[in-house]
């Protein structure tokens, strides 16, 4: 056992870090706040040092590497909320392909993403308002005879990060009726189609825009199907126990800056004639700011390994990643803005493009409500089988 | 002990709800919505407010003679409680109407009352109030924007305020400044009634977190005040900050939040997940009833504290309970409906009304802070309700001293 | 409106100080904790000074007076965490016979109760582990013909409040089956039968004990069932409403206390050469006991009224009280344990007596989780009828 | 990065279990229940240790020439995980055991070695550990304890010790005193090793809530302790006492709450209500597994603390982050327990034992304070971990001078 980071992880985050504040810091963010789009740029530079690779497998030109690396360089990306499709192209959309491609698929997509020429999303909800799986209604008709399988995939998918800005989406739809995720395939679609639109929605996070991508009769063929048909379901839920443990992980980069945020207004900001460090409400709540954060920290790398290792507890420990996380690592960012009083409470200070980040991120893809539910399942299933 | 209305108390209400039928707004009965263009939201306040003020509903609490109808607390009580039920607009001029009028009133000269009260009225003028400063924060008494005198009965005044609330809109500011920087930082502050269209003044928008700029940054550079815009002695505002502190701890916005959790209340009861509507959930069922149990607290609680009020006269240091206990039920009720919207809490709605959950739940920051934030309440409370050692470095905030 | 305590109410919490105060305050407490009876001559003082008349109506040698009376009293009883059948005799039974009682009942129980002769407490839960309703199972076995109408009860009640310290216990019994409290029926059982026998249990408050009473085939006559047959539940979900009012009222008068123990020791006890209440991690945790003390009060206030004024949303205001009070009130006993550091944590600190009634009280009658049930439940019904 | 342990770590587990199931109490592994009378107890504990000890399991952190197995602090990792897996009875001799030895092994004589850590080991003798004191508090260096040189090699020792543990049963007290009050109150600290079997040393058990006695006031009047008795030098104790918190700090208990953890599991499993099992309830299942991501948090945030320490060799100030994580959770996990009880929550349970939850949930407060209180904990790693800016009057106890 050593349950930390390597020094090669402590490298790549050290290397993150400097290229990150060369290009701006957190105002790369701010930048596409105010409604530039900073991901083109970006990308380019984020392949050149190999951050597009990080996940694909060696025989695709990529590191081979997995989630435990990713998550070391999403908490550097979460420090200054750094825009682009990272997560869902490296955390799900390669790995899922990397899983349930076929090799045509795989040689189709890993080396491009490797490279940087390709950016990936994914597609879940067709309605905003109902937790999955409820929320997957999208349907794919099948067509043509046993020889030429098409699909013709037609309706409205909503929250869907980037969809503008990757090349490929992976939409989730329903081949056949089915209980919960039976039913569910997946398909790797193609932006740049007449019959896909992307429209932005007014999404709280402005660093990460999401989409509408309505489909209007998009007829694809059998190598845009992802996996097994009316079988997807299953490595949906692992890919979104990925994007999870992605998204803490750049929360945690984020709640990491807050701490040290509210460490430096402490210790220089004087109120009544001392340092309002001092007093131990500020002392207090910033050390729980801290202990809220490390412990997030460890779940993120305890439930990044047991992915990488396919652990039976991996799914379990995302599942309380995400459930632990949620809510108080968005506490964390509100603390911060109550530290700083009134200076906290603008725009200029950065704790609500991470608040927002966090709040956006609650429900998506499973609420902790939802979460704790899976948790405990699992714990159980695990009891039973000790 | 008797928690409910007199025969009197209630015909109060029976006009007020009965004038409110006839003169709300167009339509805002059925669907309340203040226009999203800034400039056509302030014209539609300033018009709310001077409606108000010809059926006389603008400042109850205000002595007759000024136009008010000297409602006692417990009629202020019911005001709030029929305003909230109809969601009404806020009055743009509220600081005017609850703080600087009244002090007005209770330490101006008779000049000021007749010159400026009909005006805060009818908000004809709309006022703002200088105190915070970038440095001074929460210290009210360390500020450093100073007022020297400039000859021909003149005031010259310098310096920088923060926070402040309208002064992008305000016709008026309710200023203080330092005269006098050789005693103590209590001392030698005086208070000054400074009219904003001066080219002296400029002030400069505080984006904030739910993307609204009603806050201002204000800089004041040779601005002029005259003697007659003195507020009580020069050299000794110190008081008259805290005659007029006094009033801020006369009001709750426990009914605004009741009437919040009232329409999410109603949501749940319609909205689904599944199918089946969310007040079924157990989960959900519970944190309402715990917030409903909550605002049955407050509200007690203040009924309790009005009671006392209404025969000691004076809002006592009890009124940093119920800012403490409004501001987090606010905020935690807001932030628990916007988790409710499931995965659209990923998205801003409505477009950042000033009734949306989600804009709502981002400016509760805000109302924490501007509040003084919980951690002055509980040292007021600590300290000034319970008799704990004072910690000389933390003073419990301008509000106490 | 006038909703605060009138002078009367005052008058009669001072004259209650200073009586409890002349007989030792909590000393009483802790004398029976150490395994006295000391409630056979407290309670002949309180007769004395009408406290056991205040609910008695005026016709039958009483007070007529109602909750908000009781309560101020009872808050000055729980400061010193008085023992005796207080609550279960004034707050429940007597209002139980006044509202339900036959004439007959009436002139039997209440003078004698008001003299002090008659201690009187409530039978419920045959079960300890279940919740109720549920936990109502002894059935009473309806015997003889239209004229002489007898009852057989057999089996054994459990949580019995002082049972061996009372003359007539109120006992909930399934006359018929049926789904919830449809089907309970109220009897007065004289406990001095040889058939009727009282087990102390272990109560996790020593000051206030608890019993099996266990009930031999005893056969009562019709003048023992109180109020209609097979409908006392309703009648018994207000009795418990009162219960847990009055029971919420003593633990605020202990709250009460509480923070002032804990104003008294942050003032006193110095550490690093400080009071130790200057460290505002104790201002504030202090300032959050009286919070939530006075929130509770004024629950207690409102719902002791709205009892009193049979209000339209009396039940409701009972549910928040003790669904707001039970973990509140609890955890302020904790922290003042927690402001006292090690002194807190001894057996001479009031505070654990205090904590165990808190934690004795807070499922009893209905858990705070059943009282949000019934809270929204009412909520719900209340705003349909608007 | 890599949670897992190594084949030799898992093959040190399973020689420990092993051992366990054939060494445990006769019936402890199917119905772990410590002895009601106190004398009885004691004894049974003592047996334990010296089992324990004999076969190598006492001090498995010990270096090997003292009877230890100098494991790493992995292996210490591991130890914790079987011994809470089986509710192991305590170790009657801990603080002999994890603090004491240590310190002696560190900083005693080789005499002192010699002396005590056999009969440490096998618990032949128990200590105790003075340093509280009625006007002291976690303010160690407070103490008035004073001891004086009395000639012929002897000190004098006069004062009073408070919430010292086992002290009724001990045979040795690990004792800090003054001896010398001319300096600053870290200076003029000696730290003694005092034989309890004296006239002049009295002990009086403190009452506490769960009905336990355990923890002790203890009064010197004119003890006396031998020269050879000192441990470090004289006037140095400082150096000693910051020694031996060093080792507080490598401890945890998140394993055993864990284990308490899957006993609740269990129990929510098969314990009904209304004919249901608790665990199917949604409320019941939220705070389950609110539950479970703490314990995973805070097991994924030791074994990485630990991982640190192999490298650094010193336990850092994080370890104030596994007391608060343990402490409230340990207290929030039994409180919620009894409160699944239903209303038999108004009752004991299994009379007052070591493993029923309504006295752990009391005892939990005591534990809280006996860690040091959560406020110096928030204390050390706001000013200790992050660099806040020191209140020079809320000393970050004694653990972290």
């Amino acid at each position: 056992m050593d349950a930390r980071l390597t020094d090669e992880h402590e490298r790549v985050q050290e290397t993150a870090r400097e290229f990150i504040e060369s290009e701006g810091g957190i105002d790369l963010a701010r930048r596409q706040i105010d409604g530039e789009n900073v991901v083109d740029d970006l990308w380019n530079e984020l392949a050149d040092l190999d951050y597009t690779a990080i996940t694909v497998p060696l025989e695709y030109d990529g590191f081979g590497e997995g989630m435990v690396y990713l998550a070391a360089l999403l908490e550097v990306a979460g420090r200054y909320a750094l825009p682009g499709p990272l997560p869902e192209t490296a955390a799900v959309a390669v790995p899922l392909i990397r899983d349930l491609g076929t090799e045509d698929q795989r040689s189709r997509f890993l080396p491009s993403v490797a490279d940087g020429d390709l950016r990936m999303s994914v597609a879940v909800y067709d309605d905003e308002t109902e937790p999955l799986p409820g929320g997957i209604r999208m349907g794919a008709e099948r067509r043509g005879d046993e020889g030429t399988t098409e699909f013709r995939l037609e309706g409205t998918k909503t929250l869907v990060p980037y969809a503008a800005e990757t090349d490929v989406v992976i939409v989730a739809a329903r081949t056949r009726e089915g209980q919960g995720y039976d039913g569910v395939s997946l398909f790797a679609v193609e932006t740049d189609h007449d019959a896909v639109e992307a429209t932005r929605m007014d999404s709280l996070d402005w660093a990460r825009p999401m989409y509408e991508l309505s489909i209007d009769g998009l007829t694809v063929g059998e190598d845009a199907l992802l996996g097994p048909l009316h079988g997807g379901g299953s490595a949906l839920v692992t890919a979104m126990d990925r994007f999870s443990v992605a998204g803490t992980a750049m929360l945690v980069g984020a709640a990491d800056r807050a701490v040290e945020l509210s460490v430096e207004y402490g210790t220089e900001r004087e109120q009544y004639g001392q340092p309002i460090g001092r007093f131990q409400a500020v002392k207090h709540r910033t050390a729980d700011m801290w202990v809220d954060m490390q412990s997030a920290r460890s779940l993120v790398y305890y439930a990044a390994w047991a992915l990488d290792e396919d652990e039976p507890d991996a799914a379990r420990a995302a599942a309380a990643t995400k459930a632990f996380a949620a809510d108080r690592l968005h506490r964390v960012f509100g603390d911060d803005i109550w530290n700083h009083g009134g200076m906290g409470f603008t725009w200029d200070h950065d704790a609500h493009i991470y608040l927002k980040q966090a709040k956006s991120w609650r429900n998506f893809l499973g609420s902790p409500e939802a979460n704790r539910d899976r948790l405990i399942d699992a714990r159980l299933a695990a009891e039973r089988n000790r | 002990m008797d928690f409910s209305y007199t025969d009197e108390q209630e015909s109060f209400r029976r006009e007020l709800r009965a004038w409110l039928e006839e003169n709300a707004p167009d339509g805002w009965l059925e669907d309340p919505e203040l226009p999203d263009d800034d400039a056509e939201r302030v014209e539609f306040l300033r018009d709310w407010q001077r409606t108000l003020a010809d059926g006389g509903w603008a400042g109850v609490h205000w002595p007759e003679e000024y136009g008010g109808r000297g409602a006692s607390l417990i009629e202020q009580t019911i005001y709030r409680e029929e305003m909230a039920r109809i969601n009404a607009p806020p009055q743009i001029n509220l600081i005017g109407i609850n703080l600087i009028a009244p002090t007005l009133i209770e330490v101006g000269t008779e000049a000021q009352k007749q010159r400026f009260l009909p005006k805060i009225l009818s908000a004809e003028e709309i006022w703002c109030q200088g105190y915070s400063e970038p440095e001074a924060g929460s210290d009210v008494a360390s500020l450093t924007t100073s007022a020297e005198p400039a000859g021909d009965g003149e005031w010259r005044i310098d310096g920088q305020k923060i926070w402040t609330s309208y002064a992008h809109v305000a016709d008026w500011c309710f200023l203080v400044a330092r005269t006098d920087d050789s005693g103590t930082k209590h001392e030698g502050l005086t208070a000054f009634l400074v009219e904003m269209d001066q080219d002296a003044i400029s002030t400069e928008p505080i984006h904030q977190p739910h993307d609204d700029r009603t806050f201002n940054q204000v800089y004041f550079d040779d601005a002029v005040a005259t003697d007659d815009r003195v507020v009580g002695e020069v050299d000794q505002g110190w008081d008259v900050v805290m005659t007029l502190s006094a009033f801020e701890h006369g009001s709750t916005s426990i009914y605004s939040i009741e009437q919040r959790y009232l329409d999410l209340l109603e949501y749940c009861r319609t909205e689904t997940r599944n199918g089946t509507p969310l007040i079924e959930r157990d989960r959900v069922r519970q944190r309402l009833a715990d917030f409903d149990a909550r605002i049955q607290a407050a509200k007690a609680a203040h009924r309790r504290n009005v009671s006392k009020q209404m025969e000691t006269g004076t809002p006592g240091p009890e009124g940093s309970m119920d800012l403490l206990v409004s501001d987090e039920l606010r905020h935690d009720l807001l932030n628990f409906a916007v988790n409710l919207r499931g995965p659209a809490a990923a998205l801003w709605e409505n477009g950042h009304n000033a009734f949306d959950d989600t804009s709502g739940y981002i400016r509760s920051y805000g109302a924490w802070i501007a509040a003084g934030t919980g951690d002055i309440q509980r040292n007021i409370i600590g300290e000034r309700v319970l008799g704990l050692p004072k910690d000389d470095k933390s003073k419990t905030s301008h509000r106490s001293e």
